[in-house]
């Protein structure tokens, strides 16, 4: 028997011995190389665009970098830029303080929602759920920031901050040094509400990639289906619900109107969450106006996105070393 | 087909009359912007205007950069500006006013006798007041300031830092809270707080008033210890008054500008002397200052 | 003998497919129960019926009765962790749980709290790995990920894992469908001795098994219980024409 | 069998309400933030808001709608989104079905994420960086391809996250019909993860329409209808805050109104598809 | 007769574990060969070899050759998208994919162009299906998602999409585990008639499976084929004592 060959030939596009006419495989072969070279292709634009904006963001800060010294830069608490002194250590600290207790507040209530809605509520809940946390994605920072300043700031001002303070004054962590209610915390709230949509749908949607076999092995042996929830649909899918907190820390990290409205933009290295703080991103949004007239103020402010992507790209690189380890020890 | 001027005093004859005309920049001059467009739209119906706002800054940048025809600026021209070919003619007047909560401990001390720039100098850059009862001179009461800034970079907070002493935003004190709406709101919501407005924010335009839950703060300009009448601004009315005849000082009080880059021609050049020359009279129909004829004369003799 | 299991009148509906129809039947206990029928006669869905898996599958309607001990346990203040702890399945499809080999065996014991010290967990995983005939092919890789046994190791596995929940009832959907004769025979014995502490319910495509294993035999077809019985009977003189053929078309 | 107290039972119990409580407070905050868009934003929002363009004294509590913005976001957060899932969709797919775990794929969704994180108005600043040395205009298209870029990341993160937990099974079950990657991933992994990919379009969807800050430097603002692609273009985020800078009450309350279309918008369109794609979705392997 | 598949050396190990041991083999066209063993020996790793299945597995390392008509399916230019098209696997595990019944058996077909038309697609559908005998039992709800049958009808609607892209060899992992004795007789008749078109390799854990239709047999054991020959010479007269057990374990 004449076997065709293996190899990808042109002639095996031929009708063989009688059976149908068949497209060659060699050309959908070639298809599907043709889209891997394009796919391939087409990663290269976030990189690209990453390494674009990166190089841009150096060259125009290249100024500052040449009258001040890094450890200036990054040391300095003092904000005067019309006095010549460019301090990011107030930024750097604020976007940490904000980021960390947006992501602190948002991830718990995240992945409890994120298993009821997939492993307890009812259909019903979840269809209705699912578009809300679309709208709740959408809606557009400003009106998040003038809600928090609305409700949120006041709040903190006459009700939470009191409490706090005169239960837990005596912790530096919750005196309230600056009583207006724009604060660190008013900060983080507002980025918690607006990461959770993100957050949520994402491990939502991971969840639904549980096959249902596994929830019933588990289920069969007489576990609840928090136990199953805990012991074995939490592990199988850890990688992706870091992923997805990676990405809502990542946002809060980027999130600019709805914060620098209610943090109080003062720049200062907080010390208790009711202090007032100005995270980077706000800082560039704040001035964004008068970037370019000024040329040493422009450098500055280009250079604290760029201080932003280093922070962004250290914490992405520590979440993924992380990930790294935990899938490393599961392995074993 | 080129249309027909149907003003009688339309500018310059061999102005063309079609074409875009963009516009971006302050939002103190955004709502007045739009008005001044259609108005003249109207007049020219094949003249088309795209208007943004965006802040002082962000008008003065695309100015510059030809981003946009004209820039709209509400605040004074910096000199690295005008060597990057800024051009600037002012059109109509805004002013800052400090306000407090309309429960604010000490309101009627305040009322009464007002506060100096002095004063305010010690509360917003030295931080040498820090009560309201040293305010007032009533050590007894100890309720803090809340002190309240602009975070974002626009021309109020900087006229307002110009008559704290001559400085510069970056000297002001104070949480800061963004745009014109925001600081008005924290100091609306927060009884010992203090901030500053614009003219249309610190007064609500169709009671006349100060903005509900205000108080705009009387400055005691001759420093004589009493709030005069002249100083009392208890409605808009007085306030627009005050700026105008420039009783009201200057800064905080300060023209708004357009900007273009270089001289204006053509349709832009045209639609800026129609707005310092006709124009004039949306102004105060739309809650701003008119300028004194003689700036005005000198905006026209900049742009002509 | 009272019966341990009575099933009245159970009707199931995938969506608008009739899948169980009139279902009768009287499970005795410490004997084994064999289902026997052609695929797709609804064999596991009885069997996810007796445990109230059948509620995990969107849009199914079940009625009638099943009543445990006399208690029916689709009633509303029952427990179903504990009808499930209860009344072990042991699936068609073997899935591991995503962690170890001995993880696996030890994971129903660990969550029920059976063992008080992990050297007792460890002793049982060994004791429920041997019964399941698992033991000298696992035990120098207990540790490795239970994925990366093959389909009838798998299965095994799954045998152990079930065992070792100490069920009152167990229900083994082909428990031996991916084994080799040797280790089939090896577990048949297992159940054979298990028989007088456990009420077994097995589904079986294999006659030979199920005349090895069964005190009670089941037939199904399209849904309906079509013959049941004590084993002799039904093995030996078929009443329904429909088992007669069956039994008659093997071999 | 009665349901007894336990401490397993306590456990699920506790879980069941910090679960139930958790997403009482989601709920909540969503309710809130809907109904401060609703209570401030239903009493001016009429059919003159949708129907006219802003006339001049619109920013002074006049007449006139926000046509514009409602047509300016929908063309552009729509292309965006439309030329992002272009591209992310061959991405997330790449960096599945072709790599696998491979460096190159971690260092394309480092990269990616990194992306995710840089704010609105750096990509805003950033393009108006290019147009500017392009010689062009804040546009409809400079709009376009900010928000493009702005997508591009979450899109192609949020899909990538979904597929990437495809059942392998699946895959070889496709392989071993002589499938070539491509076939799978276009005939099988689709099919399987449309709802994960439908979520992640409405997130970059929501996000982009919802942004700001990119726009006001790329797309310019306008009271005309966007009629070519290289004429500045309205959007309603901008409009929101613009109206929420005005000092008129009525203009701030018409601020709110925006926000509510924005926000109907998004629902009616979240709706719709899920909708179409719950149809499609019976194949799907749970 | 010169051999389809020819294993030359062939070792895998699954990271340390070393699986398969120094195969060598000749498979012989238009045969059945049946591989028996007991579980967890390598069978099933031996026929994702076949088919370069094995390197989707991480940490799997392949030494030796497995040449299809001479030639090494495992050089580099070899395209693999042929090779598993050449050699069809019917998996172990019956695997939908998701999509419709019909669409399941269509699948292949359409990817490789095979059928014009429509018509002539959906008659071979129905002519796939009958083969493997579920055409009666889904005639009626071919639109219906494929995760909707029974385990049974996956592992026979997996056959007829085996089948329907006409691979030159066919391997089939146990491919009636799942199956009542009448279905598995059906479908063993047509591995019979479709003998003399195709190259076929069954893994069977069932001895009188095996006798019914193997031409040649492999036995293996501990990952090595400790005996391979004619089915008649291994089944009458093994060589190798472990096959004697083997064969003497069962009944
Ligand atoms: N991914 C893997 N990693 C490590 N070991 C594996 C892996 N897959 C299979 N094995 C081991 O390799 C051996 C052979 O597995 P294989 O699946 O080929 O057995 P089999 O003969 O098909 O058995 P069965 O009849 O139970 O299906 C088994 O001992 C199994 O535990
Ligand atoms: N989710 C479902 N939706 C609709 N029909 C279903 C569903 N699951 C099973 N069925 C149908 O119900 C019938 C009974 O299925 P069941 O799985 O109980 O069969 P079985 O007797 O276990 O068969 P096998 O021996 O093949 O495992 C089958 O015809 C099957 O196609
Ligand atoms: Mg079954
Ligand atoms: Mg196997």
């Amino acid at each position: 028997m004449a076997a065709p060959a293996l190899f990808s030939k042109p002639e095996q596009g031929r009708p063989q011995d009688g059976r149908p006419y068949k497209l060659s495989i060699s050309l959908r072969n070639r298809l599907n190389n043709i889209a891997a070279r394009v796919f391939w292709l087409i990663t290269l634009i976030p990189v690209g665009l990453v390494i674009a904006i990166t190089v841009a963001l150096a060259v125009r800060s290249a100024p500052i970098l040449q009258s001040h010294s890094l450890v200036e830069l990054f040391t300095g608490t003092v904000w005067k830029p019309f006095g010549g002194q460019f301090g990011f250590l107030p930024f750097i600290a604020g976007t940490f303080w904000v980021t960390t207790i947006g992501v602190i507040l948002a991830v718990p209530p995240c992945l409890l929602t994120a298993f009821y809605l997939s492993e307890y509520a009812r259909p019903i809940t979840r269809n209705i759920m699912k578009p809300l946390l679309d709208v709740l994605a959408a809606i557009p920072s400003v009106v998040y920031g003038v809600w928090g300043m609305l409700v949120i700031v006041p709040f903190v001002q006459k009700t939470f901050m009191p409490w706090m303070s005169s239960h837990f004054g005596f912790i530096p962590l919750f005196a309230s040094n600056q009583p207006t209610g724009f604060s660190v915390i008013s900060g983080g709230v507002i980025l918690a509400v607006m990461i959770i949509p993100f957050i949520i749908a994402i491990i939502y949607e991971i969840l639904k990639t549980v096959p249902q076999d596994l929830r019933e092995a588990s289920l069969g042996l007489g576990a609840t289906r928090w136990e199953t929830i805990t012991l074995v649909i939490f592990p199988k899918i850890l990688p992706g619900i870091i992923a997805a907190i990676v990405l809502g820390a990542s946002r809060a990290l980027g999130e600019t109107m709805a914060v620098l409205m209610v943090v109080g933009n003062v720049p200062q290295i907080p010390t208790s969450i009711f202090d007032a703080a100005y995270p980077l991103p706000a800082l560039i949004a704040n001035n964004y106006g008068e970037m370019m007239s000024i040329p040493l103020f422009d450098a500055a402010l280009l250079l604290a996105a760029f201080i932003l992507l280093l922070i962004i790209l250290t914490f992405n690189v520590i979440a993924t070393l992380v990930l790294q380890r935990i899938l490393g020890r599961r392995g074993k | 087909s080129p249309a027909t001027p149907k003003d009688a005093n339309a500018s310059s004859e061999s102005a063309p009359t079609s074409g875009v005309i963009t516009i971006s920049g302050a939002f103190a001059l955004y709502p007045l912007m739009t008005r001044w467009a259609e108005e003249y739209a109207k007049l020219y119906p094949d003249i088309q205007f795209d208007v943004s706002a965006g802040g002082a800054g962000k008008g003065m940048t695309d100015a510059i950069s030809g981003a946009v025809d004209i820039g709209m600026v509400s605040r004074e021209i910096k000199p690295e500006e005008e060597a990057q070919g800024a051009y600037w003619a002012s059109v109509t007047k805004d002013a800052v006013f400090p306000v407090v909560n309309a429960s604010n401990p000490v309101l009627s001390d305040l009322l009464s006798k007002g506060v100096t720039q002095e004063q305010l100098i010690k509360i917003y850059i030295t931080a040498e007041i820090t009560t309201w009862g040293q305010l007032v001179g009533k050590p007894e009461i100890t309720d803090e300031i809340h002190v309240y800034t602009r975070s974002d970079a626009a021309g109020a907070p900087e006229m307002w830092a110009k008559f704290l002493g001559n400085k510069l935003q970056e000297d002001l004190l104070g949480i800061g809270v963004n745009a014109d709406p925001g600081v008005l709101q924290a100091v609306i919501s927060d009884p010992l707080g203090i901030g500053y407005n614009n003219l249309g924010y610190a007064y609500d335009a169709s009671t006349d008033l100060p903005a509900a839950g205000a108080i705009v703060l009387p400055i005691d300009i001759n420093a004589n210890g009493t709030a005069d009448p002249m100083e009392l601004l208890e409605t808009k009315t007085e306030a627009i008054e005050a700026v105008a005849t420039n009783q009201y000082p200057s800064p905080p009080a300060r023209p708004l500008n357009l900007v273009t880059k270089g001289k204006p021609t053509g349709i832009t050049q045209a639609f800026i002397l129609w707005i310092i020359k006709d124009g004039q009279k949306y102004v105060s129909e739309a809650g701003y200052v008119a300028l004194t004829p003689d700036i005005l004369a000198e905006s026209l003799k900049k742009i002509q | 003998m009272q019966p341990h299991i009575q099933v009245k009148n159970l009707n199931v509906h995938y969506g608008r497919t009739h899948v169980l129809k009139d279902i009768n039947l009287e499970i005795l206990p410490q004997q084994i129960t064999v289902i026997m029928g052609p695929s797709g006669c609804g064999k596991t869905t009885l069997l996810k019926t007796l445990n109230r898996f059948i509620e995990l599958v969107d849009g199914t309607r079940v009625t009638g009765q099943i009543l445990l001990d006399g208690q029916d346990i689709y009633s509303n203040d029952v427990d179903v962790t504990e009808v499930r702890k209860r009344i072990g399945l042991l699936a068609q499809r073997p899935q591991p749980l995503p962690m170890s080999i001995a993880a696996n065996v030890a994971y129903g014991m660990q969550i029920h709290r059976m063992k008080s010290n992990r050297q007792e967990v460890r002793k049982s995983v060994q004791h429920y790995l041997e019964v399941a005939g698992l033991w000298e092919e696992v035990s120098h890789r207990l540790n490795d990920p239970a994925t990366s046994l093959s389909t009838g190791q798998q299965q095994r596995l799954c045998l152990a894992r079930g065992l070792a929940i100490e069920p009152e009832i167990i229900l083994g959907d082909e428990p031996t469908s991916a084994l080799d004769p040797i280790s089939s025979q090896h577990i048949e014995k297992r159940l054979l001795t298990l028989k007088d502490t456990y009420t077994t319910i097995i589904v079986t495509h294999t006659l030979r098994q199920a005349k090895r294993l069964a005190d009670q035999v089941i037939f199904m077809y399209l849904g309906e219980v079509i013959e049941a019985g004590p084993a002799d009977a039904v093995f030996n003189h078929p009443k329904v024409e429909r088992t007669q053929q069956y039994l008659a078309g093997l071999f | 069998m009665k349901k007894k107290i336990h401490r397993r039972y306590l456990a699920e119990f506790v879980a069941r309400v910090l679960m139930i409580g958790s997403f009482a407070l989601v709920a909540l905050i969503l309710g809130l933030i809907l109904w401060t868009l609703i209570q401030k934003g239903l009493p001016s929002l009429t059919w003159e808001m949708v129907s006219q363009t802003p006339k001049g004294g619109f920013y002074l509590g006049k007449e006139g709608g926000i046509l514009n913005a409602i047509l300016g976001s929908l063309y552009m957060a729509g292309g965006g989104t439309l030329i992002a899932l272009i591209f992310s969709l061959p991405i997330a797919i790449y960096l599945n079905t072709y790599l696998g775990s491979s460096r190159w794929g971690n260092y394309v969704r480092l990269v990616l994420d990194i992306l995710w994180g840089i704010p609105s108005i750096v990509y805003g600043a950033f393009g108006f960086i290019i147009m500017l040395s392009m010689g062009m205009r804040a546009s409809l298209l400079g709009g376009t391809i900010t928000l493009t870029l702005l997508a591009l990341p979450i899109m192609t993160r949020a899909m990538d996250e979904v597929i990437r937990r495809m059942p392998t099974d699946l895959s070889e079950a496709a392989l071993a019909l002589g499938s070539t990657r491509l076939e799978i991933a276009l005939r099988v992994t689709l099919p399987q993860m449309l709802p994960g990919i439908l979520t992640a379009v409405l997130l970059a969807f929501g996000r982009v329409i919802g942004d700001a800050a990119s726009v006001l430097f790329t797309a310019g603002y306008t009271d005309n209808i966007p009629t070519t692609l290289f004429r500045p273009v309205a959007s309603l985020p901008l409009a929101v805050f613009f109206q929420l800078g005005t000092p008129f009450p009525e203009v701030q309350q018409r601020a709110y109104a925006s926000a509510l279309i924005l926000t109907i918008l998004v629902l009616i369109l979240s709706i719709g598809s899920r909708l179409i794609s719950s149809r499609l979705n019976k194949y799907t392997i749970k």
